[in-house]
């Protein structure tokens, strides 16, 4: 297996803990934290096909990366925000309970 | 301007870290166990029990009347009295206590007991180096402990002690003075049976000179 | 492929499994600063030393303390008796295997994994911010400006009730 | 001779990694160097309590520790030795794996912090590290979780309080720190703290050009040392552990060899973040007047070392602590736009070229935002008279 694939599969492992998180827990903040592993997962992508890649020189992926790890915290602070109005409204941050669409 | 209170701040403890080292005055601290400060005369800490001539279990003044004991208010005193009376250090026979326990970690240091001493027995002490390895046994203190001299309550209580003493001599000077009368008394009345009136007033004024004495 | 890999794809996975499968919710944030860690070694091991290192600061440093707090500001009394998983887990997790299979799949039938393996490439800082503020310096203000907006809506989302109550 | 004093360690170091065969030397390096600073830093945090216990005695008309060794120079062996043999108590509520992890969680990345400070000329432990201002501030922001997972797993109302305490203000003040720390950065144009200090090794006649002699540098030192004092939680910022409220902090319940393990790592912080202030702000270890160069380099980062901890624990002496709505209108209504206005600055001084000019504008500038943000600070704090009815 050359160091390229060992890497892919890794953050494919990534990729599937955090989808399999973010599906099966019942906590809010636990679904947040498994989108978080997902996101990271895509990173590891990116940084890994900027080392192998034929002209690594462009950069591009590290730049995406950086873009990605950016983008992920207003991502987390947004959605914090958002689980802890919930909870405020709801008194819990089980998303099972949270279906009603009034306030 | 901000910052300006910061540095006067910082011009203050500058000046008394740098004069602590000029000025031997500004060191206020004691070094205790080698310096120490002189006993304040009033200091008071736990009680104990004078004795008076060289033996301390025989000389206490102790009679065991356990007025103390009832009075105590933590009930930090427990007496046992001895059911014979022996001598004291001046031959004299008393009632001395067989037990003499006082605990220290109840002892409250009100003084209570001194006050109501009728016989000036036990008096405040002012150690306060009672560090002990058995907080239970090590303070509990037996008669044998408490026992201490008249000459240390001279010591460390002077103008008190000095009261006390003068008014036990006064007693003792009147005790003697009344002995030697009835005793006068008494060879009068084995010499001059017949002298009534003379008899009469001894008792008389044996019965005046007791409560002078109390008072 | 040497052991600096395996170790520190080891530690990551097993803190993201931890991070997604631990019962207490305060673990699970701990063992994910640990896959974010994990994480950022992989980045070093690879050559990207300032994302490795600005993976620290960001995801360690800051995304991992606001998932604390968001814990402790929403502690969930009855979390304890409730089961752990949503009541369909077994599709979650039939769907994740699932999504892992197709990925596999794809990567091991990909051309690129073929490529043949170059030196470490140099990726200095001064390189990156050049390319930043050329290139890329569109990007970087639209990511500013998300920044921003994100931060100010954040404080309004979390903000509201309060204000409404008064 | 002063060239061979001067490389005196890097010589003992290479003659010593000599010994071992190629494959090993750079494991041995790193290995040497490890020790060295643990064993210099583990020291000088040693002298350092004594010095403080003395320092703030002496301030308060004390004689300080005296009874152990001569003037007490061996209380803090004294100190260890107790704190070895003391038990180790943990809570029957705490978390016992992260209550046991904590102390370590926060050592380490304060040890980590050291690997790109230049002790001295080729003395970097990690020597070539592009982003060495990056990684140190990496390293620290570990130091918020060990934090959270010591007050958090004692169970403990206090802890947790002081720990979330410190969160908050370690949150609020990295953002001045490394704004203040950016300043540096953008005018060097490197993150690598060996060019940080190559680029303060100019003399003007005999003055050296460090970065503390410019209007920005001085503003940015200033800001740099108010939020690395907050960083590390000393006072006037030590609400966090606050003594006499929160009965220590995050750490009420940790005792023996665990709670030596904080007060090391809080004061390893505070050399860290020293040595930091030293590299970017006061020319590492060059040397301050031109004529000094021949003093070995390593003695000039010592000695400007020593300094700050007689700084900190000057103001530890002299500053009541603050509340913590004081301390955070502090870190957000004057620190932050201050490390603001002072990154202007100094692009206003790169971008003005050599001359008076660029000195008096950043200058007016940066004194026109201290004496308007001062005042707005201040004024705010305010209180009108108070008459007191029984007093007066």
């Amino acid at each position: 297996m050359t160091p390229l694939a060992a890497y892919l599969i890794l953050s494919a492992l990534l990729f599937a803990v955090g989808l399999a998180g973010a599906l099966t827990r019942r906590n809010a903040i636990l679904v947040l934290v498994g989108i978080e592993l997902m996101l990271n997962a895509a990173n590891l992508n990116f940084i890994a096909f900027w080392r192998y890649s034929p002209n690594p020189e462009a950069l591009t992926g590290l730049i995406f990366a950086l873009f990605s790890i950016g983008i992920a915290a207003a991502e987390a602070a947004v959605g914090l925000a958002l689980i802890i109005a919930i909870y405020r409204h709801y008194q819990t941050t089980n998303v099972d309970e949270v279906n009603s669409m009034k306030g | 301007m901000l910052g300006t209170g910061i540095i006067k701040g910082l011009v203050e403890t500058a000046r008394n870290f740098l004069g602590s080292y000029t000025r031997q005055e500004r060191l206020v601290t004691v070094q205790y166990p080698e310096e120490r400060l002189p006993q304040k005369e009033n200091a008071r800490t736990f009680p104990f029990l004078v004795y008076d001539g060289e033996d301390p279990i025989k000389g206490l003044r102790c009679v065991a009347c356990q007025i103390c004991e009832k009075e105590c208010p933590p009930q930090c005193i427990y007496i046992v009295k001895d059911a014979v009376k022996k001598p004291d250090y001046a031959g004299k026979m008393q009632f001395q206590p067989k037990v003499f326990d006082l605990d220290i970690s109840v002892c409250m240091s009100c003084q209570i007991c001194v006050e109501v001493c009728p016989f000036d027995a036990i008096k405040m002490d002012t150690d306060f180096e009672l560090s002990n390895t058995d907080r239970f046994a090590g303070f509990l203190l037996h008669k044998e402990q408490l026992a201490k001299s008249n000459a240390y309550y001279s010591e460390i209580h002077p103008t008190e002690a000095a009261e006390v003493d003068a008014r036990l001599a006064a007693e003792k000077t009147r005790a003697e003075a009344k002995a030697q009368a009835n005793a006068e008394a008494k060879a009068r009345v084995a010499s001059d049976v017949k002298a009534k009136p003379a008899a009469a007033a001894a008792p008389k004024a044996e019965a005046q000179t007791v409560p002078a004495a109390q008072a | 492929m040497d052991w600096a890999f395996f170790i520190l794809a080891a530690v990551t996975l097993a803190s993201a499994v931890g991070a997604m499968a631990l019962r207490r919710l305060v673990h699970c944030a701990l063992a994910l600063a640990l896959a974010f860690a994990g994480l950022a070694g992989l980045y070093l091991q690879l050559g990207a030393q300032f994302v490795g290192l600005a993976q620290v600061l960001v995801y360690v440093g800051a995304v991992a303390v606001l998932i604390v707090f968001a814990l402790m500001l929403t502690r969930n009394v009855a979390a304890a008796t409730q089961p752990l998983g949503s009541p369909s887990w077994p599709l979650g997790l039939a769907v994740a295997a699932l999504a892992f299979g197709a990925l596999v799949a794809a990567i091991l039938s990909s051309p690129a994994i073929q490529r043949p393996v170059r030196e470490l490439p140099s990726g200095t800082v001064q390189q990156i911010g050049i390319r930043l503020m050329t290139d890329f310096v569109l990007p970087l203000e639209v990511i500013a400006l998300l920044l921003t907006v994100a931060l100010i809506g954040a404080v309004i989302i979390a903000m509201q009730e309060e204000r409404s109550r008064e | 001779m002063t060239n061979a004093l001067d490389q005196l360690f890097v010589i003992l170091k290479d003659w010593v990694v000599g010994w071992f065969p190629a494959g090993w030397q750079p494991f041995v390096g790193a290995l040497l160097d490890a020790m060295a600073i643990v064993a210099v830093f583990a020291t000088l945090f040693a002298l350092t309590t004594w010095l403080e216990r003395k320092g703030l005695g002496r301030m308060q008309n004390r004689y300080g520790p005296n009874r152990v060794g001569p003037f007490g120079l061996l209380q803090p062996l004294a100190d260890g030795i107790k704190a070895l043999t003391k038990e180790d108590l943990v809570p029957r509520a705490a978390d016992p794996v992260v209550h046991f992890l904590a102390p370590l969680v926060l050592v380490v990345p304060v040890l980590l912090a050291y690997s790109v400070l230049p002790f001295g000329r080729n003395m970097v432990p990690l020597p070539g590290c592009d982003a060495g201002v990056l990684l140190f501030f990496a390293a620290g922001s570990a130091t918020e979780l060990a934090i959270f997972m010591a007050g958090w797993s004692s169970r403990n109302k206090y802890s947790l309080l002081g720990a979330l305490r410190a969160i908050g203000q370690m949150l609020s003040y990295e953002v001045p720190l490394i704004l203040s720390a950016v300043t540096v950065i953008m005018i060097v144009g490197s993150l690598s703290t060996e060019k940080i200090v190559a680029a303060q090794g100019v003399y003007h006649g005999w003055l050296p050009g460090w970065h503390v002699f410019t209007p920005w540098g001085f503003a940015g030192f200033l800001l740099f040392l108010v939020a690395a004092t907050a960083e590390s939680n000393r006072s006037p910022f030590d609400l966090p552990e606050a003594e006499s409220e929160l009965i220590a902090g995050y750490y009420v319940e940790y005792s023996g060899f665990k709670f030596a393990l904080f007060f090391l790592g809080e004061y390893l912080g505070l050399f860290a973040v020293s040595g930091l202030a030293i590299t970017l702000f006061l020319g590492g270890w060059q040397a301050p007047l031109s004529f000094l160069t021949w003093v070995p380099s390593w003695f000039w980062f010592f000695a400007k070392l020593l300094p700050f901890i007689a700084l900190f624990i000057w103001l530890r002496g002299t500053l009541p602590r603050l509340r913590l709505d004081q301390l955070m209108n502090f870190a957000w209504k004057f620190m932050l736009p201050m490390a603001l206005v002072n990154l202007v600055a100094a692009a206003l001084w790169h971008w003005l070229g050599a001359g008076l000019a660029r000195w008096l504008v950043s200058a007016a500038l940066l004194a026109a935002a201290y004496l308007a943000l001062g005042r707005a600070v201040s004024g705010a704090a305010k209180m009108p008279q108070r008459h007191y009815q029984l007093a007066d």
